[in-house]
């Protein structure tokens, strides 16, 4: 097994609303940002997950996202990046520590 | 003489007139202000007040810092005038780098309004000054982003220069060192999650934030008769300046 | 929906007779019946084109036209010297003394809430401030009336933990405050929760606007955001049809997103419009969006409309004319200025940040037919994409008198009476299996905002101070309670309401105050079941037969249809709101908490009727019996007595009616919010502490002799039950618990279920 | 001038409390998720830029990130990816034009 770290990005549907980032949109000319058109507001989800390979650690990913990250009925997810972390099977992550 | 307080009103502002009602009860007087107003008028100190400036959009606080009203309340209080932020009032004060540190969300992810014990800590601030070191006030807490957080460093310094203004006895949002308000280096400026406007009528179960607002508006009446000979305004050095449009 | 079937015809091919022939079966996808679609044609003289198809699709669904319901609701009473404004409108207005009114409405959003929780209820509570707003009105409260399945199911806390957060983050962050509500677990609610939210205004009595859109040459004006294709059929798929067992996903349309921050601009936009007098009327955009606003607000006036669909701001490229007038979009308001004032219009909606775009301008009606028409224009003075009167897509809506039946075993399950089961030995676990505290809820939920709220969550009625800027001052104040009892209504969905409406009605007059007026949110099944809409028949009558009793106008409501999931219609659930006012709110009332020492005396006859009780239903399974009796001159008499107690100034410590759990339960709520035990002697039995009837207070009082002699002077059975103190909760030898037992059995029932 | 899309992570600073993260993280055992560690919650923010080359565009985005989309005392940004939009340069961004 080896450790992988995935970044997921959940955004809303095209044709979904999305007001935080219009209203973001709206605010930036007056802040000097002229040359800024569009700005859609998502989440980025970086996830660590034990796996043989990549391929494996992908999956997990997208049933992650599917079940849990995003809700399908409004949201639509992508894993941006799937990478290997180094030795990682044993080094136990910091922060946000599981239980 | 009885002080003016200006209370700036955001798109998304909502307890402006809950402040002024406040105020008045305290026995001062109470002008909105507007957040494009270049300018505060002629104000004796002002209140943010809590809300939903610009919908907390991004970030609470993070599109109001750049209001047009918030470079005049950088120069008011860079000159010693008093100004408090409540609640998303204290969360723009740290997005415009006036107070340092930041709010985030509440420990347990939800919304908590609830009327909370909290305890002065520090009565050498424009807030506080009336008030009894170590006393407990009945105070309602209402936000989702209310957590307090700094780094190691900052939270040092709050400590050692007791700028810590109120602790909450029974942390409700998982708020460092239980922190509910700080003040800045010079004492004027002060933030808090808690609404003492809140408290300010009997009608409605606790007066314990008036001793809150009698002390702004003596601060007010005292800054008002000395503006700029007070204690000078000292931005720390890692207080980020407002970015001024 | 086949989208491409609906494509606008060819410039200049419109309303020609005949010209744009539809699809034989396109009315039906789009949820019309053939009886339906030849009706537009004979309203037309000439088939109908997609974009009038459209139109009378989604203001003919159920959900706009209330066409199952509509020949029911007529037998409400509406009248009252106080009503300003009943049934029909936004909102019901009813006129509160100083020179202030009062709006109130409740309304549901129990399909959205099923397919995207957090989302559908923020909308529901967008939708509810609009219609408040559109009448003149500052919203200055909320309440929710929320039903779910059972906690033991993942997919219940899901629901339940989405729905809370919506109304939390929606109504905090426009600021209005939540200020109490309902809460309710049965399994029938388990995929298809209820949301029903209510909004409370108020304005000066000469503010009050209606939606109308008068003068010819005044202009609409379309208000707050842009337009996107949301909802887009929602009306008639997402409202009007049911969901099945598995396939929800094949029902779920685009979800419509809430702008809190946008609906705060709007409503200071337009009461500073209001206020300003710059605007003839104003209308919301809700269910049926554009094409409602326009056409209701015309055709009220009797005049047409002209409306450009090219001028209507846009969030997506690309839109089709009939997606643009029947989009659902939410936080838009529909203003009819005169041209006078409209650069006045624009300046004030620039300074709130708000949008504001010409569409269309009102038109007399046509002088041959004495109609007015409304007529959607590819951009000004373009071609012509649909022509109808504009009146008929509201006024000529079917009305059906659908079949109904009582259930076949009614008289079996009237005749099989809960007082036969067997009585517990000990009462104490039915009554740990009971508690809930809901502040789980409403601790999530601003109640505090505009300094009014005087008595918060967790007592029989909110109590507001009535007060606002630019409101003329008042000693008044506003009581409000929200009420709903499922178990009652399905022994019997008639005396079940009759019921109802006189719980809420005490609960207002523990409150303090006078019950002033009543609106309801009737959430039924599937009205194409005979014996749903008998419970919807038998339930109106209800209301009727106990509103009329006690003198209380019903001045607004809103019908939830085809609430089923797997084919098991949910059990009828009307809610009701009862607003009362207090005459003089000086100082905080006594609410439901004690005081040591203090005597408990129990006010109303003595009841032990089982039907419908938690006790029976939830706690024995026991659906049948006959519920309790009632006599209306005896309750008035009860909520004036209790007005009289409440006011007097220092008499009352504590009071709470009996209701849900009875009698044990009303005690243990007591002693639960004051953390002081109860001590009571003798209760003649299970049947006594378990019976729900209205009819009973308990007050908490140290001159209990003085409150038994007013009581009974008024004609009311009083007596003392005991004493307040202690730290056990014993009621003679049927209940015998320690208050922190009780209190951990109280807090974990959401907390234990929901927090991780 | 080209259009050009950025993809703006946000994340926590490590030792910044992430409770959204904890959350989803303390709820994976209980669907099954039993290979998932570490879960961290940032934003992603897509925004389209008018600029003369992809390297402008960048700098924009840097730009925004540190004067808005994050906040240093407890944020870190990043941008993730930048491309140039088909024929953007006359095409009107849809969504929340401004008045
Ligand atoms: N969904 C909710 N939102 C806000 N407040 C609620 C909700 N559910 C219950 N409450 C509050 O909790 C208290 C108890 O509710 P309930 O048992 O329904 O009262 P009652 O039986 O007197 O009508 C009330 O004050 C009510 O307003
Ligand atoms: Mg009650």
């Amino acid at each position: 097994m080896a450790s992988f770290e995935l970044l997921v990005e959940v955004r809303r549907r095209e044709g979904i609303a999305d007001p935080e980032g219009a209203t973001v949109q709206r605010a930036l000319p007056a802040l000097g940002f002229d040359t800024v058109g569009r700005v859609r507001m998502g989440r980025a989800i970086r996830v660590e997950v034990e796996a043989p390979d990549e391929a494996a650690a992908r999956a997990v990913g997208v049933s992650l996202a599917n079940r849990l990250l995003a809700n399908p009925v409004m949201e639509d997810s992508e894993i941006l990046a799937c990478r290997a972390l180094p030795g990682a099977a044993d080094a136990a992550p910091g922060a946000g520590e599981p239980r | 003489m009885t002080a003016t307080v200006g209370v700036v009103v955001f798109p998304g502002s909502n307890c402006e007139h809950d402040v002024v009602s406040g105020i008045e009860r305290a026995g001062g007087h109470a002008r909105l202000l507007w957040h494009q107003d270049p300018d505060l008028g002629d104000v004796d100190a002002v209140v943010l007040p809590g809300g939903f400036a610009h919908g907390d959009y991004l970030r609470a606080g993070a599109l109001a810092r750049f209001a047009p009203v918030m470079a005049a309340v950088t120069d008011f209080a860079a000159a010693g005038g008093p100004v408090v932020g409540i609640c998303n009032g204290f969360q723009v004060l740290t997005e415009a780098g006036l107070l340092p540190g930041a709010l985030q969300k509440n420990r347990g992810l939800r919304f908590v309004c609830a009327t909370v014990p909290v305890e002065v800590s520090s009565t050498t601030t424009v807030l506080t000054e009336l008030a009894g070191q170590g006393q407990v006030l009945a105070l309602p807490v209402n936000h989702f982003v209310g957590s307090y957080t700094c780094d190691r460093r900052t939270l040092d310094e709050l400590r050692a220069e007791e700028r810590v203004v109120v602790r909450y006895v029974e942390n409700p949002n998982g708020s460092l060192d239980d922190i509910a308000g700080i003040c800045n280096p010079g004492r004027n400026v002060v933030g808090l999650m808690p609404h003492p406007e809140r408290a300010s009528d009997p009608l409605l179960g606790s007066v314990d934030g008036l001793v809150l607002l009698r002390s702004l508006l003596h601060a007010a009446a005292g800054a008002g008769a000395g503006a700029g000979a007070g204690a000078g305004p000292l931005l720390s050095a890692h207080d980020q300046p407002p970015i001024s449009l | 929906m086949d989208d491409e079937s609906l494509t606008v015809p060819a410039p200049g091919a419109v309303p020609a007779p005949g010209a744009v022939p539809v699809g034989a079966d396109v009315h039906r996808a789009l949820g019309l019946t053939d009886e339906e679609a030849a009706a537009i044609v004979a309203i037309l003289g000439r088939p109908p084109n997609h974009v009038e198809l459209a139109m009378y699709a989604v203001m003919w669904s159920e959900h706009c036209s209330y066409k199952s319901s509509r020949r029911h609701l007529g037998r409400l009473p509406t009248d009252g010297p106080h009503v300003l404004v009943g049934p029909g409108e936004n909102a019901g207005v009813v006129d509160v003394g100083d020179g202030i009114a009062v709006a109130i409405r409740i309304e549901s959003h129990n399909h959205p809430s099923a397919v995207e929780p957090y989302q559908g209820a923020a909308t529901g509570v967008g939708g509810i401030l609009r219609d408040i707003f559109t009448m003149g009105a500052r919203p200055i409260a909320l309440m929710d009336a929320l039903f779910f399945g059972t906690l033991d199911d993942a997919r219940t806390r899901w629901l339940m933990e989405g729905v809370v957060a919506g109304i939390s983050g929606y109504g905090n962050s426009v600021g209005v405050p939540t200020v109490g509500g309902e809460l309710t677990f049965a399994p029938g609610y388990a995929r298809n929760p209820l949301v029903n939210v209510l909004c409370l205004g108020v304005l000066p009595v000469e503010r009050l606007v209606l939606a109308r859109a008068t003068g010819a040459g005044n202009l609409a004006v379309l208000l707050g955001s842009p337009t996107g294709r949301d909802g887009i059929g929602g009306v008639s798929v997402l409202a009007s049809a049911g969901f099945g067992g598995a396939d929800d996903g094949a029902k779920r349309p685009s979800v419509q997103v809430g702008d809190p921050y946008e609906e705060k601009r709007l409503v200071e936009a337009c009461l500073e419009l209001l206020d300003r007098h710059l605007v003839v009327g104003v209308q919301d955009l809700g269910g049926a969006g554009l094409a409602c606003a326009t056409s209701e607000t015309a055709g009220r006036a009797g005049m047409g409309m002209d409306v450009d669909v090219r001028a209507v701001p846009c969030r997506e490229p690309g839109m089709a004319p009939y997606e643009v007038m029947t989009s659902e979009s939410q936080e838009r308001m529909l203003a009819i200025v005169t041209p006078a004032d409209l650069d006045e219009v624009h300046a004030v909606c620039r300074r709130w940040e708000v949008r504001s775009a010409v569409v269309g301008v009102v038109t007399d009606p046509d002088p041959a037919s004495g109609t007015g028409r409304l007529r959607i224009l590819d951009g000004r003075g373009g071609h012509v994409l649909a022509d109808v009167p504009a009146a008929s897509l509201a006024d000529d809506a079917p009305r059906y008198d659908r079949p109904l039946a009582p259930p076949r075993d009614l008289e079996r399950r009237r005749a099989d009476d809960p007082a036969a089961l067997p009585a517990p030995a000990d009462c104490t676990e039915d009554l740990l299996a009971m508690v809930l505290d809901p502040s789980w809820v409403y601790r999530q939920y601003d109640h505090q905002l505009f300094l009014n709220t005087v008595v918060a969550p967790g007592s029989d009625a909110a109590v507001l101070r009535l007060a606002a800027p630019g409101l003329p001052t008042s000693a008044k104040g506003l009581a409000l309670s929200t009420d709903s009892n499922p178990r009652w209504c399905s022994v019997d969905p008639r005396r079940g309401t009759e019921l109802l409406v006189a719980e809420s009605a005490l609960n207002v007059a523990c409150g303090g105050a006078r019950p002033l007026a009543l609106v309801n949110c009737l959430n039924f099944g599937n009205p194409e079941h005979p014996e749903v809409m008998w419970q919807l028949s038998e339930s109106v009558d209800g209301m009727a037969a106990a509103c009329s009793a006690l003198g209380i106008p019903v001045v607004g409501g809103n019908v939830s249809l085809y609430n089923e999931s797997g084919g098991a219609d949910i059990d009828p659930t009307p809610v009701v709101a009862v607003l009362g006012v207090v005459d003089r709110l000086e100082r905080v009332p006594a609410t439901v908490t004690l005081v040591e020492g203090a005597s408990l005396v129990l006010v109303g006859g003595t009841r032990t009727e089982l039907a419908g009780s938690r006790w029976a239903v939830e706690r024995r399974d026991h659906r049948g019996g006959a519920l309790a009796d009632w006599d209306p001159h005896g309750h008035r008499r009860l909520l004036d007595a209790v007005v009289e107690l409440v006011g007097r100034p220092g008499l009352l410590v504590g009071v709470h009616d009996v209701a849900d759990g009875g009698l044990a339960l009303a005690l243990a709520e007591l002693a639960l919010r004051s953390e002081v035990g109860v001590r009571v002697g003798e209760v003649a039995g299970h049947g006594e502490l378990f019976s729900e009837a209205p009819g009973r207070v308990v007050v908490a009082t140290f001159e209990a002799d003085r409150v038994v002699g007013m009581c009974r002077a008024a004609g009311l059975d009083a007596r003392v039950l005991g004493e307040a103190g202690g730290d056990r909760v014993v009621v003679g030898d049927l209940v015998d618990v320690a208050l922190a037992e009780l209190r951990a059995a109280w807090r974990d029932q959401l907390a234990g279920a929901l927090e991780d």
